[in-house]
């Protein structure tokens, strides 16, 4: 499971996904304090613990906290949680919460919250996370700063989900006993974070003011957020030129955009903030039937890509060529694992063997836009110089999502994001056990292999990281072999932001964690 | 046919746009002989500006492929979308058109309230709504332009069959023993012939728009380069690169009036008056 | 037959109509592949089979068809078009933040297009046969075969961006501290460059339609016995020539005000125009059956809306019509 | 002849045609002088210019191609060719009063009758709303249009055809001009219509002494008007002269054939050998129609007739008295609504189409307008022939039968493959009836046949009906509004009013002693050349 729509890039021309934008409301400059932020689409609501799509976590993450917060080595830091030990047998941690910490309503904020935070609502809400507490046996709160996890088995990344888009603290005094999804509360959500909700003009911008009881002195930084709704990616562009915005998060600005908004005078880019979330692009395969079930037709296929070529054109030089199913960021990435180059004479060797008689392959895009679209079409090109004769189909999201959920395809783009650990974010797409219809993020190419498997399952239970690296080592280097997918490219979405901002990502999952840490001197 | 060709010939409007007409109808043609290249093929840098460089005359776009290329396949495109379309619409129209005026009546009533519910919904938005259920496909789009195209061709042959009905040669025809359906077919239609053509010139040029507008709005086939797909690929680096929207767009106003030009001469040459206002090209 | 009894035979004449237009719509989107669950659960990076249920449920998407569509007739007919899945909000609601967007754009269109259109077209059948006439005739046909889009895009480029005269894009500066006169200053700003450009398709087959019309009506009789009663050309021009010359004028511009208002998706979507076009087209694309039916329930109204008014008008300017 | 100074004075003038016609001027040399209180008839078959000299006068030419390249119009001192538009424009309606030809179209649809007299006024002279209204009221009165407070705000529509020509006197002669021309006023009127105008106009121009011109097709019409006659030929003034002389003694031979041609209204008495058995029989035949605002009307009402074969019947009234409908119902395009429709004692009228069958060929049609009764895309030939074909009579068969009837009716065998664009309205009409007798029927109906032609083309296509009828011994009946052409053509006459057979017998008996007071009046409104002037 991923947040995808965050990062989806809605493009000027198909305008997908945007809310309207009636009377825009004014926003002080970043001078006194207050930071204007650009946002789409328009988030449906503010309750993380319910929705999860991207725009709700920019904004809620400012709002709630998780236990911990993680660098950008995604080691663990404290959050609400100010220390935490795990036993020997990997099966009991327990949290030390830090005291005197208020909810914005001003109640106390205790151990009760967080065991009705986890133990009841987020279990039933997020999807996400309830796929992951399976492992959990009991949650308790021996006293009200402390929170006791115990595990039924070892799970290697458990301490990987304590941040506030996996599993946010929520008020257990305003929501226990109540309809979790129908609740009053939700649009006036009460979190522990550094900025409290003041107005949401819908369609227009949503602004977030100082908490002045936040737990940490001297925190905030700075007085205030707007976020502003510009559904237009060109008027999102022409916001930022004409100094109305201050951040730019990733997905917000084209990437042929970017060039320009760079080169302006006081302006600084930065692709980093996303090394949790990882987000990783392939191409689908369906190895179910037709010459894509032959191995030597996909690795022909790799050395056909010309992902070099693909990285610097489609994508303005943003990102990195994949090597492998693990990104770069996630833990226990190996680069030990066979090289798959651009090389033309091999791919054509390879289909001659496999004796390709040349089918037409559909190919089907991601439609989000133009950037996809382009890349698309370079895909198809460069496959068609080795002879593999490819049909574009057109889809919108809706179509995009049936057919993958219904297996309906040859070749399709995604990306899907790796939450930092390979038990989270990459198991689900190359174990057998994952081969459902309806889903577009479980195993859709249907690759299947019992050795995988078994290494996949005993990564997940083994507590000790030196093991887990070698048995995740191994497993890459199978899946490199097999090339159920092809690996395409580690996308990066840059942030955007005035010089006189200090400070603005200081953690793995970037401007999700809130802008309590930022520092704003005069321009 | 003499006279036909002397009236066409005298409105000089008519006569240029026949020039263009035939130069892009021989672009679509002969469009592998003309250029070589394939329009998808990344054969040059990308953002390359136009006038630089000797084969590349029209420049490249974001993925460096030949933008004039694409113009030459685009034609090819545009051309076979909009006469497809309006045939559809053409069998479809002046059949409902013809039965409807001809019998009128409570068939003509119920014909003309079934044509009247497609023009309740904007022609353009029900286009939409048609290739994004269908999937867009060269085969959605047709559909699509057929059926948002073909009312006004049902209103206008409906309108001709009432006059012609009370002609004296109908009922004449009748006397002879004709049936309904020779009379329809044999009789009136030739009759009604002129203003059909002269509005075919014009609903192919007004298909073209629509399927130009549909490629724009992403919407139209992927494996297709026309020049709606040109001008909305590059409508998002306009600031970077006029000249990807510039040329495609100068290719479909020339075919398109050109076409309009045509239906102008035809409309002399036939001396048929058609009124001006025929169904929206789409907003 | 008096105007009420016109006036409600064809309300129930319009009802039928959009009732039509709601159930063969209904079905018509639901053919679409995908549904609003799938598209909603993709967007919450939540897509297990147990997430989209729920959602399903959540919407009333899983009672069989004839049942949604029963239901949400009976809604309809209390005035209420449900909820936005997709926007969580009241479709009405959704809607009428929307609509002064577009009747602001579509209205200044309109009025621009028949005026200029008329005068245009009027000026030049008075000048038949000069360079002015065909200068008219020229440009008027230039512009009706240029497509919308594209002029908008030119707009955009030339004016916008490189002499930066107009705004290119959006209803109002973003973020920007205005006094109610200072806002609707800034609107208007905004609004030049997609007004225009609608205006200059429409008026081009204004101009084209009333020169035309008002050759045909110059050739007919009474306009001979009027120069021969010794009437002064101006008179002659102005009262029975353009008079007569305008109804066919009243139609068409009755069927494009109609259309108009539920169709300016490409003028909205280059200008990023907050409209009901652009509304339209994303609630397609997320699959918002509400939201989309809603539309579409809104735009066949209008529709149905002015061709009342044009019938009743034209009762009024041609005493030959009676109300039938 | 009042000898005074003529009120217009036209020497030599030439008007020119646009380039192509069939003839190079419209009009040459033409010269005629008019004097206050006279009345002069320009009388000429279609195309012989008779128009264009009025038009010329008034300075209404069309267009840049057809305008005066000679000659001069003197008016009131005036030379009217060397005027400028606009001080044309302060004579017209002021000095010079004109009516024209077509009434349904020549008032403006979309404004009140009052505000189309008034505008006379008020663009000659500034007089007040109030003094204006009053002046076009008494105009109203003065062309004897009934309840004028009623009419002055109603609209053109609400009109009979003879009213509105009235509403035009009313604008022309509203300030009194000098001179009135009128275009063809009554040609589109009805007989009775015909003769009130007429009678109208000759007592305004007595009272007023107004100079009169007058242009016409109908020599009965010069009788009845005309003081001095000029008579034109393809834009020659061939004759002219007082009224009484030209018509009793025509000097120029085109004069004396336009008379000859004109249907004198004498019975022939040819007593034709008519079978005993009726072939056709009307009983008690009714039909009426809905129109769309819900009223009903009532074509036909009880209407009963017999037409033995051999025999011509002749169906005579005013539009709209019902004498097509008979027609159309007895061929079967029309249903009717009761009684019954015996043909060969067989009641046709209840058939279905299939029932009709065996009939297709034996009851025909010829129909009014030419120009609509022939298919213009198809060919002359397959126009013919395919009657035939339905028959099922093979092709080369068909043709050979095609080309006896054209050469029967006076035409070519080429003529099979050409256009009927390609022929005259006369020639036109004889393809008609080739085609109508190429099924040899024999009951043949004739709609109004000659009423669309010249009075010369008129008598060549009676006389070819004549022959074929007395060729094929055919039954014909015979629909016409033209009193003249029904006593020269039928055996009996059947004279029809609102929908009712008014009087029914032989024709030499009706015409000559009518009984009923509707035919009396019909005969009395017949213009007729012995009329003197009085």
């Amino acid at each position: 499971m991923q947040r995808r729509d965050f990062i989806k890039i809605a493009s000027a021309t198909t305008g997908l996904i945007a809310a309207g934008q009636p009377w825009t409301a004014f926003a002080q400059s970043v001078t006194n304090g207050v930071l204007n932020v650009a946002i789409n689409p328009e988030p449906p609501g503010l309750m993380v613990a319910i929705i999860q799509n991207g725009p709700t976590q920019l904004v809620a993450g400012n709002i709630y906290e998780g236990l911990l917060r993680y660098d950008a080595d995604l080691n663990p830091m404290p959050g609400l949680a100010t220390s935490w030990t795990i036993s020997e047998d990997a099966l009991t941690y327990s949290f030390k919460l830090k005291p005197g910490v208020t909810w914005h309503d001003g109640k106390p904020f205790s151990a009760d919250d967080v065991v009705f935070s986890v133990d009841k609502m987020l279990r039933e809400v997020h999807a996400r996370l309830r796929s992951s507490l399976v492992a959990v046996d009991t949650i308790t709160a021996p006293d009200a700063n402390t929170v006791v996890f115990t595990l039924k088995y070892p799970f290697g990344p458990f301490i990987g989900l304590f941040e506030v888009g996996t599993m946010p603290m929520v008020p257990k005094h305003i929501y226990d006993g109540t309809d979790y999804r129908t609740n009053p509360a939700n649009n006036t959500p009460i979190g522990t974070g550094p900025f409290k909700f003041k107005e949401w003009i819908k369609g227009s911008y949503i602004q977030l003011v100082k908490n002045e009881a936040y737990h940490e002195a001297g925190l905030p930084g700075i007085d205030g957020i707007y976020f502003h709704v510009i559904p237009d990616a060109a008027s999102r562009a022409a916001a930022y030129e004409s100094g109305k915005m201050d951040v730019m998060p990733g997905g917000t600005v084209e990437y042929f955009d970017i060039q320009r908004l760079k080169a302006l005078p006081k302006t600084e880019v930065t692709t980093k903030g996303w090394e949790f979330f990882g987000p990783h692009c392939w191409l689908w395969i369906n190895n179910r039937a037709g010459p894509l079930a032959d191995v030597r037709v996909r690795q022909a296929i790799m050395y056909a890509l010309d992902r070099e070529a693909m990285k610097n054109v489609a994508w303005y030089g943003f990102g990195k060529v994949a090597t492998g199913p693990f990104s770069t960021t996630t833990r226990f990435h190996t680069d030990e694992v066979t090289p798959y180059p651009h090389d033309k004479a091999k791919a054509k060797a390879l289909l001659a063997a496999a004796g390709y008689k040349g089918e037409t392959l559909r190919l089907l895009p991601l439609p989000y836009g133009e950037t996809w679209q382009r890349f698309a079409e370079m895909a198809r090109q460069n496959l068609a110089e080795v002879g593999i004769k490819v049909e574009l189909q057109a889809t919108d999201v809706a179509g995009w999502n049936e057919k993958l959920n219904n297996w309906d395809y040859d070749l399709a783009f995604t990306y899907l994001y790796q939450y930092g650990d390979p038990a989270l974010g990459v198991q689900r797409n190359y174990t057998t056990s994952n081969i459902q219809k309806g889903s577009p993020w479980n195993n859709v190419s249907g690759y299947s292999n019992p050795k995988v498997d078994d290494l996949f399952e005993r990564g997940a239970k083994e507590p000790n990281a030196t093991r887990r690296r070698a048995i995740y080592a191994e497993a890459q280097k199978i899946l490199v072999d097999e090339v159920p997918v092809a690996w395409l490219i580690e996308l990066e979405f840059p942030t955007i932001y005035r010089t006189n901002i200090q400070n603005l990502v200081n953690s793995a999952i970037g401007l999700n964690d809130g802008f309590a840490r930022a520092k704003v001197t005069k321009a | 046919m003499g006279d036909f060709w002397r009236r066409f010939r005298r409105n000089k409007g008519a006569l240029v746009g026949l020039a263009i007409l035939i130069l892009v109808l021989c672009l679509a043609l002969f469009a592998p002989l003309i250029d070589s290249g394939d329009p998808w093929a990344m054969v040059q840098r990308p953002f390359l500006p136009p006038f630089e460089i000797a084969h590349t005359m029209f420049g490249t776009d974001t993925l460096g492929r030949d933008i004039g290329t694409g113009l030459v396949y685009g034609a090819r495109v545009s051309l076979m979308i909009g006469f497809v379309s309006t045939v559809a619409a053409l069998v479809l129209g002046v059949t409902l058109g013809a039965v409807s005026g001809y019998y009128g009546g409570w068939i003509d009533a119920t014909l003309m309230r079934f044509t009247e519910l497609f023009q309740t919904v904007p022609s353009f938005a029900l286009a939409i709504v048609l290739v994004a259920i269908f999937q867009p496909s060269v085969g959605s789009i047709v559909t699509a332009i057929a059926i948002v195209s073909w009312p006004p061709v049902a209103r206008l042959v409906r309108g001709e069959f009432l006059t012609l009905r009370q002609r004296d040669f109908v009922e004449a025809a009748r006397l002879d023993g004709q049936s309904d359906l020779r009379i329809i077919f044999v009789e009136l239609l030739p009759n009604a012939a002129s203003s059909i053509v002269v509005m075919a010139s014009l609903m192919v040029a007004t298909a073209i728009l629509l399927e130009s507008s549909l490629s724009f709005m992403g919407l139209g086939d992927p494996d297709l380069m026309s020049w709606g797909f040109m001008i909305g690929a590059a409508r998002t680096v306009l600031r970077q690169a006029w000249w990807m929207s510039v040329f495609p767009g100068l290719a479909i106003l020339l075919t398109v009036l050109a076409l309009n030009l045509v239906g102008e001469g035809l409309s002399d040459g036939l001396n048929t008056r058609l009124g001006g206002g025929r169904g929206n090209a789409g907003l | 037959m008096n105007r009420a009894r016109f006036a409600a035979r064809r309300l129930a004449q319009g009802l039928v109509a959009l009732l039509l237009i709601v159930v063969v719509n209904f079905f018509l989107i639901r053919a679409a592949p995908g549904d609003p669950a799938q598209v909603m659960a993709g967007e919450a990076g939540a897509g297990d089979a147990k997430f989209v249920a729920q959602l399903r449920q959540q919407f009333g998407l899983d009672k069989p068809m004839i049942e949604q569509l029963g239901l949400y007739l009976g809604h309809v007919a209390m005035l209420d078009l449900g909820q936005s899945y997709r926007q969580q909000r009241p479709v009405a609601e959704l809607i009428g933040e929307r609509v002064p967007a577009t009747l602001l754009l579509t209205g200044a269109a309109f009025v621009l297009s028949l005026l200029f259109g008329i005068t245009l077209g009027a000026w030049s059948s008075a000048r038949v046969g000069t360079w002015g006439d065909s200068l008219v005739t020229t440009v008027a046909l230039i512009f009706y075969a240029t497509p919308l889009f594209w002029v908008a895009l030119m707009a955009v480029l030339v004016f916008s961006i490189k002499l930066d005269w107009l705004p290119g894009f959006g209803m109002a500066t973003v973020g920007q501290d205005f006094s109610a006169l200072g806002h609707a200053l800034d609107v208007a700003q905004h609004l030049v460059l997609p007004a225009v450009t609608l205006a200059l398709f429409y008026m081009a087959i204004y101009a084209r339609m009333t020169r035309t019309s008002m050759l045909e009506v110059s050739r007919m009789d009474f306009v001979k016995t009027a120069r021969a009663k010794g009437v002064p050309r101006g008179r002659i021009w102005r009262v029975h020539i353009l008079r007569n010359a305008l109804l066919p004028i009243i139609t068409l511009a009755g069927i494009q005000a109609g259309q108009m208002v539920g169709g300016a998706i490409l003028t909205e979507t280059v200008f990023a125009w907050p409209g009901i076009g652009r509304l339209m087209f994303e609630a397609l694309l997320q699959r918002d059956y509400n939201l989309l039916l809603g539309v579409f329930l809104f735009t066949a109204a209008m529709v149905v809306l002015f061709n009342f008014l044009t019938d009743v008008l034209y009762t009024i300017v041609d005493p030959r019509i009676e109300l039938r | 002849m009042p000898a005074s100074d003529p009120v217009l004075q036209i020497d030599g003038l030439d008007i020119s045609l646009p380039p192509g016609g069939d003839r190079p001027l419209a009009v040459s040399g033409v010269s005629l002088t008019l004097a206050a209180g006279e009345a002069l008839c320009i009388v000429g078959e279609s195309g012989s210019g008779k128009s264009m000299i009025a038009n010329a006068v008034m300075g209404l030419l069309p267009g840049p191609h057809v305008r005066p390249t000679a000659g001069r119009i003197r008016f009131d001192g005036q030379e009217l060719l060397d005027l400028s538009e606009s001080q044309m424009q302060t004579l017209r309606g002021r000095r010079i009063g004109m009516i024209f030809q077509e009434p349904m179209t020549a008032l403006n649809p979309i404004m009140r009758i009052g505000d189309q007299i008034g505008e006379v006024y008020r663009s000659h002279l500034s007089i007040g709303r109030k003094e204006c209204r009053e002046r076009v009221l008494a105009a109203l009165a003065d062309v004897g249009l009934p309840d004028p407070t009623r009419l002055i705000d109603s609209y053109p529509f609400r009109l009979s055809g003879g009213q509105r020509q009235r509403v035009m006197i009313a604008a022309a002669l509203a300030l009194e001009p000098a001179l009135l021309i009128a275009d063809e006023p009554t040609t589109a009127l009805d007989v009775t219509t015909q003769a009130q105008i007429l009678k109208l106009i000759r007592a305004l121009q007595r009272r007023r002494g107004m100079a009169l011109l007058f242009i016409t097709h109908d020599f009965g019409v010069v009788a009845e008007i005309a003081d001095r006659v000029a008579v034109m030929q393809r834009g020659i003034m061939v004759e002219a002269g007082p009224a009484r002389d030209v018509l009793d003694r025509p000097a120029h031979v085109y004069t004396q054939k336009l008379i000859a041609a004109i249907p004198h209204g004498q019975t022939s008495d040819r007593a034709p050998a008519m079978a005993p058995a009726a072939l056709l029989e009307l009983d008690q035949v009714t039909k009426t129609y809905r129109l769309p605002g819900g009223r009903e009307v009532a074509a036909l009402k009880g209407v009963s007739l017999t037409l033995r074969k051999g025999e011509t019947l002749g169906i005579v009234g005013e539009s709209g008295s019902g004498k097509s409908t008979i027609g159309r119902c007895v061929t079967g395009l029309t249903p009717i609504s009761s009684g019954r429709i015996l043909f060969e004692g067989i009641d046709i009228s209840k058939l279905g189409p299939k029932g009709l069958k065996p009939y297709r060929g034996r009851i025909q049609m010829v129909f009014q307008d030419p120009y609509a009764s022939l298919n213009p895309r198809h060919r002359v030939g397959s126009a013919i022939t395919t009657g035939m074909l339905m028959q099922g009579i093979p092709k080369a068969k068909a043709r050979d039968r095609a080309v006896e009837l054209l050469s029967l009716v006076g035409l070519g065998a080429e003529a099979l493959d050409r256009y009927p664009h390609e022929f005259s309205g006369g020639q036109r009409q004889r393809i008609g009836i080739a085609r109508a007798l190429a099924m040899e029927p024999e009951l043949l109906v004739a709609d109004e046949p000659v009423s669309a032609l010249d009075v010369s083309v008129q008598a060549q296509v009676l006389d070819l009906f004549d022959q074929v009828r007395k060729k094929f011994d055919l039954a014909l009946l015979f629909i016409t509004h033209d009193l003249r052409v029904a006593a020269q053509m039928c055996d009996r006459v059947a004279v029809m009013r609102a929908g009712e057979l008014v009087e029914y017998g032989e024709a030499a008996q009706v015409l000559r002693d009518p009984r009923h007071a509707y035919t009396q009046e019909l005969i009395a409104a017949v213009p007729r050349l012995e009329r003197a002037a009085s």
